[in-house]
């Protein structure tokens, strides 16, 4: 079980902030994947990598990061501080 | 070394107040950025926030401020949630000996806080919502360093 | 803009104002230089200054500052006389539109600050007193703006 | 009548900080050659010019600058302010 969390503009196209999952996937990408194919809202938020960024366990990370052993994924635009 | 990330509004003698009682201080810098109504039509900013890592992460910068410019003292103050034009978003403290280096930590702190710490501002302009476009400077100001 | 030549301690409050109610002011920095004591003797240091000159010399530093990186708004203190360590001996402050333009200000401020700003600083350690001897570095300095 | 101030060690030296004095010196050097000769003291704090500073009705000039019309010339040393 993987806790996958949504910031910004991407929770707001997907619909929640939060959700837990059963995943067997290898690694970011394969994740996304399998979230894509979910539903349209799911591809709807993925559908340009470039304009997201990704943090496992709350450091960022690669999309072709391995997601062995992680327990926190979070998916966000890139980030708007200060 | 300090980090506080809240929604409450804060107070510059805060920021003012880095590296006071130490005798080797020689210089302080403070910054504060605020929310600016350049059309004049901004109504409210709304800052959302990645809990638990927006620490670590500000934690991780002031740490790296702190070896490669030998600071003395170091804080950084971040607010979440509804911010009205005027208001101060976050604020910066760096303490050093000298000018030069508390100045460098303050300026590199900033890059990194803009486009590394998991904050995402919105704007509310005449009842419409948009997202702050990260800019292409700001990953270009991380190169500085 | 804000000028203050004084004998007496100021409050950093005063400097974290810089800009105060200005709706196009996105960044305030404001630094602070105070008495340092690296080698654990310094009594006290005394600033001479040059009354009337120094009111203009930095009246003009702060305008030229304005103009070249659209400030609205700048303030300098600089305190003469006997100053203890730990104590703050000048300050400043600038508020802009944006970051980049509020720290060159700044930084320009506190180069010409330490060169063409007629204060003269003397140290007394162990009862002895010497005057700080200018550093190549600062004129130096004037060459990056 | 020309107003001259001395300031840090160069007031220290000559042992006053303001004088006003009668002259006929055309340029700042002319006045700096003229001091010097009045007494010891004054030569010694003009010994190197490199050392010093000079403000004409609190401008900053050159020792070459001429002095019709200044009213105040003031002498220090490099200034360590900030």
């Amino acid at each position: 079980m993987i806790d996958i969390l949504y910031f910004a503009w991407v929770r707001e196209r997907i619909g929640l902030p939060k959700e837990r999952v059963e995943t067997e996937a290898r690694t970011v990408g394969d994740l996304v994947a399998e979230l894509s194919a979910r539903e349209d809202r799911y591809a709807a938020a993925f559908a340009d990598l470039d304009a997201l960024r990704v943090a496992l366990d709350q450091e960022l990370a690669d999309f072709d990061a391995p997601l062995a052993g992680v327990r926190e994924v979070a998916f966000f635009p890139p980030m708007t501080g200060g | 070394m300090t980090v506080i990330v809240q929604a409450a509004p804060f107070e510059a003698a805060l920021l003012s107040g880095a590296g006071r009682g130490l005798p080797g201080v020689g210089a302080v810098v403070t910054f504060i950025g605020q929310v600016r109504d350049t059309e004049g039509d901004l109504e409210r900013m709304e800052i959302e926030h990645y809990p638990g890592m927006t620490e670590r992460a500000i934690e991780a910068m002031l740490a790296e401020a702190t070896t490669r410019w030998d600071l003395l003292d170091g804080i950084v103050i971040h607010r979440y949630g509804t911010l009205l034009p005027g208001e101060a978003i976050m604020g910066v403290a760096t303490a050093a000996a000298h000018r030069a280096e508390a100045f460098a930590a303050a300026d590199f702190l900033m890059d990194y806080l803009k486009s590394r710490a998991p904050f995402w501002k919105k704007e509310v302009r005449a009842g419409r919502m948009s997202w702050v476009a990260a800019k292409d400077d700001d990953e270009t100001a991380l190169r500085r360093w």
